[in-house]
């Protein structure tokens, strides 16, 4: 599935869409990060609470396909920053975490 | 003279027996209390915004398992916690849901299945807020 | 009410979201009730229901009045506030009802049962409602 | 700090170890038995045979100043200090000099806490704010155990401007380390220390742990019993003990550095 | 003066005059706003004063002291029977037998123990047997603390049906006594003294002047502080003792957990109840219970002293540790119930735990019989109150602008003994004063241009500070 499909479906408000075109593969939720790090699969997009700079930095290492910044939180300027050097796709929304979880869910992507 | 704050979408909630079934999962406590009615489920592993979204009475689904988890479903006076990944609680933690009558589900599914796999049984989450209501709302206990 | 009868007149201010201050209206209206001696059930009463009035200010108000009157023969409260109104005052007396944010109920509130408990505990009860202006209401209660 | 300052620091001579457990908590947390009052708690870090001690109770200090009068003439040096929960989650060690330091942190700490309705009597866990004798003063009617509104980086800066320092705690732990909640140690803030739980060793850390680096590892008892006060210690070799030294200790200037027990 | 509306209740906390320094901790702390200082001195308006020892426990001077009976009264009895409240159990190291600790009350004085932790054991059973039957009155109150039952009868007199109808774990031990020692034929009551060793005032006060039952089969109440060196010394070297231990009955750990908040609770089980302690959180819960907005609460265990009983003021050790040591007692013991012969006799004799008269209420605010009178009075205090700077600062004597108020209605005080208003009222007098030494005879001369003057200087004068913010 693509990440603009996604985005559109869940109504997403993108900070950094370096590019849509983008193959999504599982998706995943947790706000803590070592969890992310040792369970998220490649390409699979994240939905989390968090907003510190090194979701960007677990992002770049699992090379996920995006980030969800859930429950209408903002994120730290340093980390719009480097989501954009990184080339890292960052959303934000004010969907609750376990709606935007569901939601994909309900799209098919599975977290395996 | 009080009722026992039943919300008004009460027809639409599952009970917590069904939620544990749905998610695959067992109690470690409360079972006897397993026939309540959620209407609302929350997942979250930060208690900061657990804080600020959750309504009282909706199940909470995380991966945490200190007891910072049972403190926040005390407060919020909500009916049951999910531990998910198959995350055991330490005794402490247990001992403090079984003090406050928590229930208390362990599901073997990571958080995102776990979420997806209610919501797509028509649990809805706590509703969204606005930043300016949740900042009120916490000012307000 | 004429000067010649023993009466009094109290008016409390209430202030919407205050809720660490919440309840001490009510607090002085069951005090001063209880120095003049009033019956302790109908202070029960009185107190039950002027305390679901105050929280109702509370929680949906910006700002109001709790007004105590006593005489001889009645007690008369009137809690009168600026605020969202009461869009349908037949539907908010269901017991249940509630347009409480969710963030008191927790709290122990807005359980939905404020109005009707009001009207079982007071003799008479007048509801005045104008939807972004505010609600007035009226408790009698009989001393007797 | 200023080069001045520092020079005058380095030139204080020579150093002493000092035995230190800079992570206790009193019966004001929660989670602490109800035996950790004052005069106990410095009773049991004399037996410890420790030199400094460090009371940081969750998101206050309102301990902090009852341990240290019940320390005075004991020869124990007591940092008042709190044990901060940012927004993420993250528990974060900040120890002062002074209480008036402590205090400022903790009005801030409390700015952003919720209090509890209608007194503590509602919740399963009771916090207890004592004298220095362990007697009962008041209830903490503020929810200490829940996380505060700032984040890390908040925590961090206030810390500093206050004159602390800031140690992240028990980094190993799940769901209140940082490492569990961030993934690794951040490159910013400027951390100068870190803090292990009592079920690894500095060396295991390292290794389980590269973004640790070569950061000096303090290692603490987390005491939230009588018992357990010194189980865990860290040596700091010093000039005195105060938190400026501790940071020096961190730095390893002059000679100063923190040794693991 | 005071003292005048006294209606003769006994109270066990009094006030060491020559102690006093008039300071006003007293006043603030307490709950009922029974304590005015008058003439530099304390003085507690007996009729709202209910034991609770707040005022004992936070005077700086020591001046409050508890009225009780002391060990040397055993003399005067042949036989002596010891009720330990089970709080005496955490007043000695940990890892302490409890049944040593009846042993030791057995070797310095007494003929006898019933230990108050079995009655609770039976109480416990009692109070769960109420809690099933389906009753209106929700949520019911514990009866075991004394200065909580006292505060209802004051200050909440509409939850005295709260209350629930079940004496005290110390009435019921006392009822066990009177079945062993005094019921028994032949037995001579006069010679048979049974002693109640107390944790705090209430007791004392209970003891003396019970509530809801007709008579006190207790003697007297003596303090743990008292008994405590004495055991302490037997403890030491138990040899003697450890030998009597067998032969004694002592309660499981669940009612030796009734010492300390949450015990009581712990001991009764289920799950609709609360504990509740400290008086001043007491008063909260009392005022939801009011409202009626604890009504899905089946119990409320309230205890006026932080901590529960072994907060008491006539203790011994610091109440963090024999809260923990009581806990300890409570989780070790928990199932050690001995004597089931006992407990299942006592079980069927119901008097030993009813009431045999209502409790009645002691409201006392009120300004007047009459209440037309009493309208009155309270539009005539609130026209006071609102002239009062609204400080509550206490150096009146009363512990806020509101009860000055009512003391000055009531006839008790003045207005004048507000500073401020006094400071006002003397700079008014200064103020007329120097416009009175400015009438001088006209034929001195400069009468206008000095009285103006001396005016102006004034008007600056009758202001020296600035309003107090109401």
């Amino acid at each position: 599935m693509l990440l603009a499909n996604i985005a559109q479906n869940l109504n997403l408000n993108p900070i950094n869409e370096p590019s849509a075109d983008v193959e999504v593969t599982s998706g995943y939720a947790s706000d803590l990060l070592s969890d992310v790090l040792a369970k998220a699969k490649n390409g699979a997009i994240w939905a989390t609470n968090q907003k510190h700079i090194n979701i960007i930095g677990v992002a770049v290492m699992l090379n996920l396909a995006g980030v969800i910044i859930a429950g209408g939180i903002e994120p730290d300027e340093n980390t719009v920053a480097k989501a954009r050097e990184e080339n890292i796709p960052l959303y934000i929304t004010e969907t609750s975490l376990f709606d935007v979880a569901g939601k994909l869910y309900e799209l098919g992507l599975r977290s395996t | 003279m009080e009722d026992s704050f039943v919300s008004k979408n009460t027809d639409h909630g599952v009970t917590l027996r069904r939620i544990c079934e749905i998610l695959d999962g067992h109690f470690v406590c409360g079972e006897e209390r397993a026939d309540q009615i959620i209407s609302n489920a929350c997942g979250c592993d930060l208690m900061s915004d657990v804080l600020a979204f959750t309504r009282p009475g909706s199940v909470l689904l995380t991966g945490l398992t200190n007891s910072q988890v049972v403190r926040t479903a005390e407060m919020l006076d909500l009916k049951g916690v999910v531990f998910v990944r198959d995350k055991h609680p330490d005794e402490h933690t247990l001992q403090m849901a079984k003090s406050i009558h928590l229930v208390v589900i362990l599901s073997p599914y990571p958080l995102y299945e776990s979420c997806g796999r209610l919501y797509a049984a028509g649990i809805p989450g706590c509703l969204e807020q606005s930043c300016d209501e949740r900042h009120s709302g916490i000012a307000s206990f | 009410m004429n000067d010649t009868v023993a009466s009094l007149h109290f008016k409390f201010e209430v202030n919407g979201g205050d809720f660490a201050k919440a309840g001490d209206a009510s607090s002085r209206v069951k005090k001063i009730l209880q120095q003049i001696g009033a019956d302790q059930a109908i202070i029960r009463r009185v107190a039950i229901a002027c305390y679901e009035a105050e929280m109702n200010v509370v929680i949906h108000a910006r700002h109001g009045f709790v007004v105590l009157d006593a005489d001889l023969e009645k007690i008369i409260i009137v809690v009168d506030d600026e605020g969202p109104g009461i869009e349908d005052i037949e539907l908010a007396m269901t017991p249940g009802y509630s347009t409480a944010p969710d963030s008191v109920r927790e709290m122990g509130f807005g359980a939905g049962m404020g109005l009707p408990n009001m009207k079982s505990c007071s003799n008479e009860m007048e509801i005045h409602s104008r939807r972004d202006v505010g609600t007035t209401i009226r408790m009698v209660f009989e001393n007797a | 700090m200023t080069p001045d300052s520092r020079r005058k620091t380095q030139d204080a001579g020579r150093t002493t170890p000092y035995n230190a457990d800079l992570h206790i908590h009193t019966l004001l947390s929660p989670c602490g038995e109800i035996e950790m009052i004052p005069p106990l708690i410095v009773e049991a870090a004399k037996v410890a045979g420790l030199d400094v001690i460090a009371i940081a109770d969750h998101n206050s200090c309102e301990n902090a100043a009852a341990v240290m009068r019940a320390a005075e003439g004991s020869g124990i040096r007591v940092l008042p200090g709190m044990e901060v929960q940012s927004v993420e989650g993250i528990h974060l060690l900040c120890l002062f000099d002074e209480i008036e330091q402590a205090e400022a942190l903790q009005e801030a700490v409390y700015g952003s806490l919720i209090s509890l309705p209608g007194g503590a009597y509602r919740y399963s866990e009771e916090q207890f704010v004592v004298d220095w004798e362990g007697e009962f003063v008041k209830y903490c009617e503020k929810r200490i155990a829940l996380p505060t509104s700032m984040d890390i980086d908040e925590v961090f800066e206030r810390v500093a401007k206050i004159g602390g320092i800031m140690i992240p705690s028990h980094i190993d732990r799940q769901g209140t380390g940082i490492i569990d909640i961030l993934g690794m140690i951040p490159e910013t803030p400027d951390i100068n220390g870190l803090e292990i739980s009592r079920n690894i060793t500095p060396d295991e850390a390292r290794v389980r742990f590269p973004s640790v680096g070569n950061r000096p590892i303090f290692q603490n008892s987390d005491a939230h019993w009588l018992s357990a006060i010194g189980e865990r210690h860290t040596i700091l070799h010093m000039a005195h003990r105060n938190v400026s030294e501790i940071k020096l200790a961190c730095r390893g200037v002059g000679g100063r550095r923190v040794e693991n027990a | 003066m005071l003292d005048a509306v006294d209606k003769g209740y006994f109270h066990s906390v009094h006030l060491l005059e020559d102690k006093c320094k008039g300071c006003v901790n007293c006043i603030k702390r307490c709950p009922t706003e029974a304590i005015r200082v008058r003439d530099g001195k304390a003085h507690i308006i007996e009729v709202r004063c209910i034991d609770c020892g707040e005022c004992v426990r936070n005077c700086p001077n020591k001046a409050k002291t508890v009225l009780a009976d002391s060990m040397t009264r055993l003399k005067d009895y042949k036989i002596n029977v010891a009720l330990p409240a089970p709080a005496v159990y955490g007043q000695f190291r940990e890892g302490t037998d409890p049944r040593k600790v009846l042993a030791a009350l057995l070797s310095i004085g007494f003929d006898h123990v019933i230990d108050v932790a079995f009655a609770a054991d039976m109480v416990a059973r009692k109070v769960r047997e109420v809690l099933e039957r389906p009753m209106e009155v929700r949520p019911l109150i514990s009866s075991a603390c004394p200065a909580v039952i006292r505060l209802i009868q004051v200050r909440f007199p509409n939850l005295i049906e709260h209350i629930i109808p079940m004496l005290s774990p110390m009435r019921a031990a006392a009822n066990i006594a009177k079945h062993e020692f005094l019921d028994k034929p032949g037995a001579q009551a006069d010679q048979v003294g049974i002693w109640f060793i107390t944790p705090c005032p209430g007791k004392v006060s209970a003891i003396n002047d019970p509530e809801g039952i007709e008579e006190s089969t207790i003697t007297g109440a003596i303090p743990i502080a008292e008994v405590y060196p004495l055991i302490r010394e037997k403890l030491r070297d138990d040899t003697a003792i450890s030998a009597m231990v067998d032969k004694l009955k002592v309660g499981s750990g669940l009612g030796v957990g009734w010492a300390r908040s949450g015990g009581e609770n712990q001991a009764i089980g289920g799950s609709r109840q609360i504990a509740v302690d400290g008086i001043h959180n007491v008063i909260q819960i009392l005022e939801e219970v009011e409202r009626g907005k604890l009504s899905d609460i089946d119990y409320i265990e309230a205890q006026a002293c932080v901590g529960g009983c072994v907060g008491g003021v006539l203790t011994v050790e610091n109440s963090f540790i024999t809260r923990r040591r009581i806990r300890l007692l409570a989780s070790e013991n928990a199932d050690d119930v001995q004597h089931d012969d006992l407990i299942s006799s006592a079980l069927e004799c119901e008097d030993w735990f009813r009431h045999d008269k209502p409790i009645e209420p002691r409201p006392t605010l009120k300004l007047d019989d009459d209440m037309a009178v009493a309208i009155r009075k309270m539009e005539q205090m609130e026209r006071i109150v609102e002239d009062l700077p609204g400080l509550d600062c206490g150096s009146c004597g009363a512990p806020n602008c509101q009860a000055l108020a009512e003391d000055v209605v009531r006839g008790l005080a003045t207005e004048m003994d507000c500073m401020f208003k006094l400071r006002e009222r003397v700079t008014e007098l200064a103020g007329e004063m120097m416009l009175l030494a400015e009438k001088v005879p006209p034929a001195m001369g400069h009468v206008e241009k000095k009285a103006e003057e001396k005016h102006a200087v004034g008007e600056h004068s009758t202001k020296p500070e600035p309003e107090p913010d109401k």
